[in-house]
C-alpha cells in the first residue's frame, strides 16, 4: 500500500498498523468476482488512511486468494490469521463462506461478507455481517418491478448454477404471490458460442419479460441469437445487479442494452459519495470501477467507523457499535472522514455508502432500497438510474401487494 | 532370380570403387553411467566385410549406436575417410552415406511397408519407386505386404523390411546389427549373399552377427568384443581357427 | 502461529493421504486418472450426508440432503470410504474395460466434470453449488474439547489415519498384488501372457485408489465442516498429481514428501518476492506463476522424482558358487555400476 | 434447425482446434493440457490488433502468429527438454498443466482477470436454406473448411507429412533415415499453435467477450471431439467436432441446458464403449484388424 | 511310440486366423503329446507366431478348436489359458521395462493362491517374507544360469537384444508350465548361451513340461526335437523327423533353400 499518508498537506503519524483481510477468488474462473472485493477494500483503506487511519493506526489490506474453493479459502485464511491477526475480513463470496465461517467464528474475527445466497437471510452468527443486500431482496424487487410494469408472463434465464439456484426460487415465489406467471425457466452453461435452442424455446413461450443474470460472453451470445431470430423486441429484460456492470453492458452492446434491458442496483448513494468513490477507485486501481467493489468499500468504511466508535479493535466490542454507526437514527454521513469528525464530537451517525443506506437488520443483513438502471447507450457501458424502489415497497411486495 | 546390381548408380557397376574408410579410434560410449564401450578401435575398409562378434551384452550394438550418432560418445573419434564425424547427428550422417539398420526397433510400426521403404529414400527427391521395386524382388514377402502397416509383419518379415530400408540408398558405409536374426535358413543365405555382393560393389560393410561361424568365415577382418573392449582381431577365417575363441564364443559344434 | 502450524499440518496430513491414493492409480497402475478428485468429493459428500441431520435449520432455504442420517463420525467415514470404492468400480468398469492411457485421462476428466455439473446444478441432491455445511465438530460431542484442544485432537487423528493408510498401502504394494499391478502397468500384453487378468487387476487397483481418496475426502470434509462443488476441480487433482510426480511415482514415501513440498513449500516461494506478490491486482497471478514454475523447476532437476520407485533389489553378493566361472562371457558391466541411471539413458523400450 | 446451424458454426471452431491438437498429439505423443491457451493467446492477439484496425485478416494473422509463437516456445522451453530426458507421460501431464496455469496468469497480469470485449466481422444475418447465419458465421465455417483441407493435403501429399508420422513412430529411427526430427517437431508445434490461435480468434468473435480462461474451458470439449473421431485422424477430428458440436447445441432443446457439455461427454463415453478407437479409426482399420 | 495312444496334451483342429486378406493361419491341424519336444518350423510369415498368439489367447481365432489337456481353450482370455498351464515366450521380447530384471523374474513365478488385496493385508508378515525369500532364491538361481545375475538389479529396458531373449526364456523356465510355446528363444543369443538354453529346454522337459519350439536354427531343432511340424502359408505342410523332412521338396523349396539342402 502506497497510500499517500497526507491529509490537507500534513503528514499523518500512525502509531502502528491494523490489518483487514480482503478475500475472494483472485485467480481462476471466479476471479472477476473476487478482485473487486480487494479493490473496493483498498479504495476504502486509502481514504481511511488519508483521514488518519483507524484509532491512529494505519489500515493495511491483505489480499487473500481463495481460488473460489472453500478448502483453499480455509487454509489461506488460517495462514492470514496467524501471520497478520486481521481485525476484520471483507469477503469472501458465497462459494467459500462455509469453509471460512468456522475459522473466523472460532477466532472471533469480524466478517463483512459479500455473498448473496438467501441461506444467510436469517443469519445468527454474530461475527458475520452481510454488506450487500441478499439476493432474496433483489429477487423480490425484480418481481415487483415487473408486475408494476404490468408484465404478467415472465421467463427466467440464468448462467451458472449459483445464480439460478439463488434467484430462481425467490423470483418465482414473489412473482406468483403478486399474480404473475413464470412460463419458462432456463439455466445455461456459461461461455458457449451459441444458445440458439434455449433462446428459441424462450421466445416460443411468449413471455413479456425475462429475468436474467448472464456472464458477459453468454449475454453477448444470447443477444446475438435473439437478434438472428428477429425476436429482440419480443420481450423486455430485467437483470440483476451483475447485468448493470460495464462489461456486461458492453458485451450486449450499449444501445441494445439500453433499448431492451433494465437492471437492479443497490439504491444509489448521494452523488458526492459516489463521485469520491469513483475517483479514488481510479486513483488506487488505475481503472474504472468494477461491479461489486462498492459493497466491499462500504463495508470497510462501516467497520472502520464502528471501530472508531467502539474505540477498540476487539470484535465483541465492535459488533455492538456497528448498528450505532450504520442504522438510523443519526446524522447521515457518506465518507469516513465525515463520520470520524462527527463521532469525535460525540454525535450519533448513520453511514450511507455508495451502495445506499447501510442499514442492518437483526440478522446482520443490510436492507436497502433499489435503483432500476438502464444503459446510457454510450460506448463506455455506463448506466443511469430511471426509477427507485424503496424498502417500504419491498416489504409490500413481500406481503403480496403492489 | 538374383536381383540386378544393388548399386543403382550407373558406372559404379563392376569396378571396385574405393570409398572412404570408416575409422573408429578409442571410442567410449555408454548410456550415462559407466560407459558400456570403452576405448574401442575398429576400421572398416571399403569393399570389405568387417565383422564384430562377441557375447551378448558385450557392447556391440552400443558401439554401432555410437558410430552412427544415435548415442553421444564421451571419448575417442570416428572418422569417415579423413573427416571427423564424431557425434555428428544421425540425420546428417545418412547424407554422408552411412546407412544403419538397428537391432531393435528397426521399422516404423504404424507406417505401411511402402512408406517404411520410402523413408529409406528420404534424403532424396521423389519416392524411390524403382528402388522399392528392386528390393521387393529381393524380398518377395514385402511386395505382397506393401500396403500393410509394418506392425503387422512377422518377426522375419520385419527384419527383411529393416534391411530393405537400409539398402534403399547406395551407402558408402553399411552398418548392420544382426541382419539375419530370426530369418529362415533360405532367407539367411539370400541375405548373406546380398551382403557379400554389396561389399564387392564397393562400400564398407560393418556387420554385427551372432551367427559367428558364418560371419567370421566371410569377414575380411573381424573384431571380437568382450566387456566393452577390443579383445581380439584378425582376418575372419583365421580367427575361426582359434581354439580358445571357438570354445568361448562359438561353442564346440 | 501455533494454530497456523496445526492447520497446515492437518491439511498436510490429509493431502498426504489423498496423494497416497492418487499414487495407486497413477503410480502403481500407471493410469492418468483425472476423476480422482471426484472420489475425494464423493467421500466428502458421503460422510457429510451421513453425519448431518436431515434438515438444515435455515428457514429460507430449508436445505435437506438426500440422506441426512445423523450418523456418528467413525461409521460415516468407513461407509464413505466404501462408497468411494464403489464409485471407482463403476467408473472403472466403463473406463478400464477397453480403453488405454490417454483415453482414460479424457474419459475420467469428463466423468469428473459431469459429476460436478450434476452436483452443482441440482440443489435438492447435495445442496447445489452452496454444497453441504453446518456440521458440528465430529467426536467433540463426546470429547468436549475447546477450539484449540480440538484442533490438536483432529491433527492427531489425521496423522494416525495417514500412518494407517501408509502402512496398509505399503503392505499391498510389496505384495504379489502390487507387483502384478506394476507388471500390468509396464507391459500389459506380457502381463496377460503371464496369467494376469488385466481388467480385473486394473479395476481393483483403481477402486483401491478411489477408496483412499474417499477416505481422505471424508476426513477433509469433517475438518472443513463444509463441502461444495467449487472445492474439486482439475486444479486440485493436478496439484496432487504434481505431488506424485515430484515426489517419485509409486514410491509412497516419495509422494508424501512431494505433496508436502507442493502444498507447503511451493506457496512459500511467493513469500520470497514480497514486492511482486503483495500487489493486489497482479500479486495472486504472480504467486500462481511462481507456484507452477516451481513445479517445473523441481521436475527439471529431478525428472524421475525425489525418490525413485523401489525396485526389488538383491544385495547379497551371491553365494560363492554362483560367481561366473567364465568371466569373459559374463555380463558384468565393465567396471562397477549395478545401479542404473534412469532418464539419462538414450533408449527406453517403446511398446511395439 | 437453427440449432443445427449454430451447431455447425461451433463444430467448425471445435474442429479447427481439435485437428491442431490431434496433429500435435500424433506427432509428439504428448497430451498438451496447455492447448486451450494456444487458443486464448490467439484470441487476445486478435483483440489487441482489433484495437488499432478492424481488418479481419490482419487480426487472424496476429492470432495465428501468437499461437504459433506460443506453440514453438512450449516445445522448445518445456516439452523438448523433458522429452529428451524421457519424462514419463505423467510428468508431461503435470508440465503442461503447469504451463497452462502460467500462461493464464500471465494473460491475467497483462489484460486483467475480467472480460474483454472483442467484436469482429459483421453480424448481418443471412438465410441459407433452413439455416440462418451471420456473415461472421459463414466466414468461420469457410475458413475452417479451407484450413482443414489444406492441412490434410499437406499431411497426406508431402514429405513433411510422412516425416511427421515417422517421427511419431520412432524418433531415433527417423533420424537415422535422415529426418531432422527436431525441425519436424518444432514445425508441428508451430502449425498446431497457428491453427489453434486462429480457432481461438474465431471463438472469441463468437462469444464476444472473454477472459484468460477462454480456451481452458474448451479443452475437454476438444479432447472429446478428438477421441470421438479417433485421435490423430484428420477427418475423424472433423467428424468428432461435428458430432460434439451438434449434440451440444441440439440436446439443449430437450434437457436442462446446464447439462449441455455433460451431454457431449456422454456421447464420448458411448462412442468409446462401442468403438474404443474412435469412429474413423474403426472404419479405416476394420479391414486390417 | 505311444502304443496306448494317450489323448494328446494339445490338439489343434482347423485353426484359422485371417487378417483382412492375409491368411496368416489357414486351417492348421496338429497335435502335441505330453512330454514331447516338438519343433515348429517354416518360412518367414508362415504363421508360426500367429499360432502361438492364438493358442495363448492374445488373438482370438476365426475358426477352429484348440483342446488343451482335454479342455477347449480357444477364445479364452490369456490369463485363463495361462492358469490352465500353457505359457509362451514372445518373439519380440516383451520385458517389463521399468522393473528390475529380478522383478521381471519374480512376476513370472505364479503367486501361490490368488493375488488379492485382502490376502496382501491379512497374510502374516513372516509367511510373506518366507514366500518372498523362496521366490527370490529361485529367481536368482535362474538368473545365474542365464548369465543375468550381475544384471539382476538393473532395469529391464537396459538389456541388450540377446539379454532380452535370455530373460524371455528365463521367465518361462520359472513358470514351469504344462506346455511351453517357445518362439525363437535363441535368435540373437550368443552360441555359447544357446547351449545353455538348449540345456534349459531339456531341463524343462525333464521336469514334465511339454515343449513346442519355433526355431530357424535347424541344428538345434535337430538335436532337441523328437518331431518337427513344418508350416507353410498358414497350414501344416509336413510332419516327421527333421532328417526325413530335409529331403521333402516342399520344405526344401519353401524353407531351406539351396544352401540349406546342400
Ligand atoms: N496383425 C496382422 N495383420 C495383418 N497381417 C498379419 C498380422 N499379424 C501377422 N500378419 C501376417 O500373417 C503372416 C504370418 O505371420 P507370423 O508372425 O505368424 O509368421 P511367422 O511364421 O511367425 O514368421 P517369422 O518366422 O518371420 O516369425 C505374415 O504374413 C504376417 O505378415
Ligand atoms: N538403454 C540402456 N541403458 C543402460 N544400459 C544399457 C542400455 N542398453 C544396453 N545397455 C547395457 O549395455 C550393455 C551392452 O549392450 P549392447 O546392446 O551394446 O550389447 P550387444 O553386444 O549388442 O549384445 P547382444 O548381442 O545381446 O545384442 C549391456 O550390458 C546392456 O545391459
Ligand atoms: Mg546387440
Ligand atoms: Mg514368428
Amino acid at each position: 500500500g502506497a497510500y499517500g499518508a497526507t491529509s490537507h498537506g500534513r503528514r499523518v503519524d500512525f502509531s502502528g498498523t491494523v490489518h483487514f483481510t480482503a478475500m475472494g477468488p483472485l485467480t481462476g474462473s471466479y476471479a472477476a468476482l473476487g478482485i473487486p472485493i480487494v479493490q473496493g477494500t483498498e479504495t476504502a483503506a486509502y481514504l481511511i488512511n488519508k483521514a488518519g487511519g483507524i484509532l491512529g493506526k494505519k489500515l493495511v489490506v491483505d489480499p487473500v486468494d481463495t481460488k473460489g474453493d472453500p478448502a483453499d479459502a480455509a487454509t489461506a485464511l488460517a495462514e492470514e490469521v496467524a501471520l497478520n491477526h486481521p481485525a476484520a475480513i471483507i469477503g469472501p463470496i458465497t462459494l467459500e463462506i462455509h469453509g471460512v465461517e468456522p475459522i473466523f467464528t472460532r477466532d472471533k474475527i469480524l466478517d463483512g461478507w459479500n455473498g448473496g445466497t438467501p441461506a444467510f437471510d436469517h443469519n445468527t452468527n454474530k461475527y458475520l455481517w452481510r454488506c450487500n443486500p441478499s439476493d432474496s431482496q433483489q429477487g423480490v424487487a425484480m418481481a415487483g418491478y415487473a408486475m408494476l410494469k404490468g408484465y404478467k408472463r415472465a421467463a427466467m434465464l440464468f448462467t451458472s448454477a449459483a445464480a439460478s439456484q439463488s434467484f430462481e426460487p425467490l423470483i418465482r415465489s414473489s412473482y406468483a404471490r403478486l399474480g404473475g406467471k413464470i412460463v419458462a425457466t432456463k439455466s445455461i452453461q456459461a461461455g458457449l458460442p451459441s444458445y440458439s435452442s434455449t433462446v428459441e424455446a424462450i421466445v416460443k413461450a411468449h413471455p413479456q419479460v425475462v429475468f436474467t443474470q448472464l456472464t458477459p460472453p453468454t449475454a453477448s451470445a444470447v443477444f446475438k441469437n435473439l437478434e438472428s431470430l428477429g425476436a429482440l423486441n419480443a420481450f423486455r429484460w430485467v437483470g440483476t445487479t451483475f447485468m448493470a456492470g460495464t462489461t456486461v453492458v458492453r458485451a450486449i452492446g450499449p444501445s441494445v442494452s439500453k433499448a431492451h434491458m433494465v437492471s437492479f442496483i443497490g439504491s444509489t448513494a448521494l452523488s458526492g459519495a459516489a463521485t469520491l468513490f469513483r475517483s479514488t477507485y481510479r486513483k488506487v486501481n488505475h481503472h474504472a470501477v468494477e461491479s461489486g467493489a462498492n459493497f466491499a468499500y462500504d463495508c470497510t468504511i462501516d467497520f472502520a467507523l464502528a471501530m472508531a466508535k467502539a474505540k477498540s479493535f476487539t470484535s465483541t466490542k465492535v459488533i455492538k457499535a456497528i448498528d450505532q454507526v450504520s442504522n438510523p437514527p443519526g446524522i447521515t454521513v457518506t465518507t469516513y472522514a465525515q463520520g470520524l469528525k462527527l463521532l469525535k464530537k460525540g454525535k450519533k451517525i448513520n453511514y450511507t455508502g455508495v451502495s445506499g443506506p447501510m442499514n442492518f437488520n437483526r440478522f446482520h443483513n443490510v436492507i436497502g432500497g433499489w435503483s432500476v438502471v438502464r444503459a446510457k447507450g454510450t460506448a463506455k457501458g455506463l448506466v443511469s438510474v430511471i426509477q427507485t424502489i424503496s424498502p417500504t415497497q419491498i416489504t409490500k411486495f413481500i406481503s403480496g401487494k403492489l | 532370380m538374383p536381383p540386378e546390381s544393388l548399386r543403382g548408380s550407373p558406372g559404379s557397376n563392376g569396378s571396385v570403387a574405393s570409398g572412404p574408410t570408416l575409422t573408429v579410434e578409442n571410442l567410449t560410449v555408454g548410456y550415462g553411467g559407466t560407459p558400456v564401450v570403452q576405448e574401442v578401435s575398429i576400421r572398416a575398409k571399403p569393399g570389405e566385410l568387417t565383422a564384430i562378434v562377441g557375447p551378448n551384452g558385450a557392447g556391440k550394438s552400443t558401439l554401432l549406436k555410437g558410430i552412427v550418432g544415435v548415442l553421444r560418445t564421451t571419448g575417442g573419434r570416428v572418422l569417415l575417410g579423413a573427416d571427423d564425424i564424431t557425434n555428428v547427428v544421425p540425420e546428417s550422417l545418412v547424407r554422408r552415406g552411412i546407412s544403419y539398420v538397428p537391432q531393435l526397433s528397426n521399422v516404423f510400426p504404424s507406417l505401411s511397408v511402402r512408406e517404411n521403404l520410402e523413408m529409406g529414400w528420404y534424403i532424396h527427391h521423389g519416392d524411390g519407386r524403382e528402388r522399392i521395386d528392386q528390393l521387393c524382388s529381393m524380398f518377395p514377402d514385402l511386395r505382397s505386404s506393401l500396403r500393410r502397416p509394418a506392425r503387422t509383419l512377422s518377426g522375419g518379415q520385419r527384419m527383411m523390411l529393416a534391411l530393405a530400408r537400409g539398402l534403399m540408398l547406395d551407402p558408402q558405409v553399411l552398418v548392420l546389427d544382426e541382419p539375419t536374426a530370426g530369418l529362415a535358413p533360405k532367407v539367411v543365405d539370400e541375405v548373406w549373399g546380398h551382403v557379400l555382393e554389396i561389399k564387392a560393389a564397393g562400400p564398407a560393410v560393418l556387420v554385427v552377427e551372432q551367427n559367428t561361424r558364418r560371419s567370421l568365415g566371410d569377414a575380411n577382418w573381424a573384431y571380437v568384443l568382450t566387456n566393452g573392449r577390443n579383445n581380439l582381431e584378425g582376418p575372419g577365417p583365421e580367427l575361426l581357427e582359434d581354439k580358445d575363441l571357438i570354445q568361448l564364443y562359438i561353442g564346440g559344434g | 502461529m501455533i494454530q497456523y502450524t496445526v492447520t497446515v499440518c492437518t491439511v498436510g496430513a490429509i493431502t498426504a493421504i489423498l496423494v497416497l491414493g492418487v499414487n495407486v492409480s497413477w503410480g502403481w497402475v500407471g493410469q492418468i486418472d483425472l476423476a480422482y478428485y471426484a472420489y475425494v468429493a464423493i467421500g466428502a459428500y458421503a460422510a457429510m450426508v451421513l453425519e448431518l441431520p436431515r434438515a438444515h435449520p435455515s428457514p429460507t432455504t430449508p436445505n435437506s440432503y438426500i440422506l441426512g442420517l445423523h450418523w456418528p463420525f467413525i461409521p460415516s467415514v468407513l461407509v464413505a470410504t466404501a462408497v468411494g470404492a464403489a464409485a471407482a468400480l463403476v467408473v472403472g468398469t466403463i473406463a478400464l474395460r477397453r480403453l488405454r492411457g490417454d483415453y482414460i485421462a479424457i474419459i475420467t476428466a469428463c466423468t469428473a466434470l459431469m459429476l460436478t455439473a450434476v452436483t452443482s446444478v441440482d440443489n435438492h441432491l447435495l445442496g447445489g453449488y452452496i454444497g453441504v455445511y453446518g456440521l458440528a465438530e465430529p467426536l467433540n460431542t463426546a470429547l468436549h474439547l475447546g477450539p484449540t484442544g480440538y484442533s490438536y485432537f483432529y491433527l492427531g487423528l489425521c496423522i494416525f489415519c495417514l500412518l494407517l493408510a501408509y502402512l496398509v498401502l505399503e503392505r499391498i504394494y510389496k505384495s504379489p498384488f502390487g507387483r502384478s499391478l506394476r507388471a500390468v502397468r509396464e507391459n500389459d500384453t506380457a502381463a496377460a501372457a503371464f496369467g494376469r487378468n488385466l481388467f480385473w487387476l486394473r479395476l481393483r487397483g483403481y477402486a483401491l485408489g478411489g477408496a483412499v481418496g474417499a477416505f481422505g475426502g471424508a476426513l477433509f470434509a469433517n475438518y472443513l465442516l463444509a463441502w461444495n462443488p467449487a472445492s474439486w476441480s482439475l486444479t486440485e487433482v493436478t496439484l496432487l498429481i504434481a505431488g506424485v510426480v515430484v515426489g517419485g511415482q509409486a514410491n509412497s514415501r516419495g509422494v508424501i514428501i512431494g505433496s508436502v513440498l507442493i502444498e507447503s513449500a511451493l506457496p512459500q516461494i511467493s513469500q520470497l518476492f514480497p514486492l511482486l506478490t503483495s500487489n493486489s491486482t497482479i500479486g495472486p497471478s504472480i504467486a500462481s506463476i511462481l507456484g507452477a514454475g516451481g513445479i517445473i523447476v523441481m521436475l527439471r532437476f529431478r525428472p524421475g522424482g525425489i525418490l525413485r520407485e523401489r525396485r526389488a533389489i538383491d544385495r547379497t553378493g551371491g553365494p560363492e558358487s554362483l560367481v561366473p566361472h567364465v568371466p569373459a562371457v559374463s555380463f558384468a558391466r565393465p567396471t562397477t555400476a549395478t545401479g542404473v541411471a534412469v532418464g539419462t539413458s538414450s533408449e527406453v523400450e517403446r511398446d511395439a | 434447425m437453427l440449432g443445427v446451424g449454430f451447431g455447425l458454426v461451433t463444430a467448425s471452431i471445435v474442429a479447427l482446434s481439435t485437428v491442431a491438437m490431434s496433429l500435435q498429439f500424433s506427432v509428439t505423443r504428448t497430451i498438451n493440457f496447455a492447448h486451450g491457451e494456444l487458443m486464448t493467446v490467439g484470441a487476445y492477439a486478435a483483440y489487441v490488433v482489433a484495437k488499432s484496425t478492424s481488418d479481419l485478416p490482419l487480426q487472424a494473422l496476429a492470432a495465428m502468429a501468437a499461437g504459433a509463437v506460443l506453440g514453438w516456445v512450449l516445445n522448445v522451453a518445456l516439452f523438448q527438454p523433458f522429452v529428451r530426458r524421457h519424462a514419463t507421460k505423467l510428468v508431461i501431464f503435470v508440465l503442461s498443466v503447469a504451463a497452462s496455469f502460467i500462461i493464464q496468469n500471465v494473460l491475467e497480469i497483462g489484460f486483467g482477470g475480467s472480460y474483454v470485449d472483442y467484436q469482429a466481422g459483421s453480424t448481418n444475418a443471412y438465410n441459407v436454406g433452413p439455416f440462418q447465419w451471420t456473415e461472421m458465421d459463414i466466414v468461420t465455417m469457410v475458413v475452417a473448411v479451407v484450413v482443414l483441407v489444406g492441412l490434410h493435403l499437406t499431411i497426406r501429399r508431402t514429405k513433411f507429412g510422412k516425416a511427421q508420422r515417422a517421427v511419431a513412430d520412432d524418433v531415433l529411427l527417423a533420424r537415422t533415415t535422415g529426418v531432422g526430427a527436431q525441425r519436424i517437431i518444432a514445425l508441428t508445434w508451430i502449425l498446431d499453435g497457428a491453427i489453434a490461435g486462429l480457432a481461438g480468434m474465431l471463438l472469441a468473435a463468437q462469444v464476444g467477450s472473454f477472459t484468460p480462461t477462454l480456451g481452458f474451458g474448451y479443452l475437454l470439449v476438444i479432447f472429446s471431439a478428438a477421441i470421438v473421431g479417433g485421435i490423430g485422424q484428420m477427418y475423424g477430428a472433423m467428424l468428432g467436432a461435428l458430432v460434439i458440436g451438434l449434440v451440444m447445441e441440439v440436446s439443449a432443446v430437450y434437457i436442462n441446458p446446464s447439462y449441455k457439455e455433460s451431454m457431449a461427454f456422454l456421447i464420448l463415453v458411448a462412442v468409446l464403449l462401442f468403438r474404443p478407437q474412435g469412429i474413423v479409426t474403426a472404419l479405416s482399420e476394420s479391414n486390417v484388424q | 511310440m505311444h502304443d496306448g495312444a494317450p489323448a494328446p496334451l494339445l490338439e489343434v483342429r482347423g485353426l484359422r486366423k485371417h487378417f483382412g486378406g492375409v491368411k496368416a493361419v489357414d486351417g492348421c491341424d496338429f497335435e502335441v503329446r505330453a512330454g514331447e519336444m516338438v519343433g515348429l518350423i517354416g518360412p518367414n510369415g508362415a504363421g508360426k507366431s500367429t499360432v502361438v498368439e492364438l493358442l495363448s489367447g492374445l488373438l482370438k481365432p476365426d475358426a477352429g478348436t484348440v483342446l488343451f489337456d482335454g479342455r477347449a481353450i480357444q477364445g479364452l482370455p490369456p490369463h485363463r489359458i495361462f492358469a490352465a498351464g500353457l505359457s509362451r515366450c514372445f518373439q519380440l521380447a516383451k520385458p517389463w521395462p521399468r522393473l528390475s530384471v529380478l522383478e521381471n523374474l519374480l512376476i513370472a513365478i505364479p503367486p501361490e493362491g490368488k493375488d488379492t488385496i485382502w490376502r496382501a493385508l491379512l497374510t502374516p508378515p513372516s509367511r510373506v517374507r518366507a514366500a518372498e525369500r523362496a521366490a527370490r532364491d529361485r529367481a536368482l538361481a535362474i538368473a545365474e544360469q542365464y548369465r543375468l545375475y550381475p544384471l539382476r538389479n538393473d532395469y529391464a529396458y537396459t538389456l541388450s537384444g540377446g539379454q532380452r531373449r535370455l530373460l524371455e526364456f528365463a521367465r518361462i523356465a520359472l513358470t514351469r508350465p504344462k506346455l511351453a510355446l517357445l518362439d525363437e528363444p535363441m535368435a540373437g543369443v550368443n552360441p555359447v548361451l544357446q547351449v545353455e538354453i538348449e540345456r534349459g529346454i531339456r531341463n524343462l522337459v525333464e521336469d514334465g513340461t511339454t515343449v513346442l519350439l519355433i526355431e530357424h536354427n535347424l541344428g538345434f531343432v535337430e538335436r532337441i526335437c523328437d518331431r518337427v511340424i513344418v508350416m507353410v502359408e498358414g497350414r501344416v505342410a509336413a510332419t516327421g523327423s527333421l532328417a526325413e523332412l530335409r529331403d521333402n521338396p516342399i520344405v526344401q523349396d519353401a524353407y531351406l533353400g539351396v544352401v540349406g539342402a546342400a
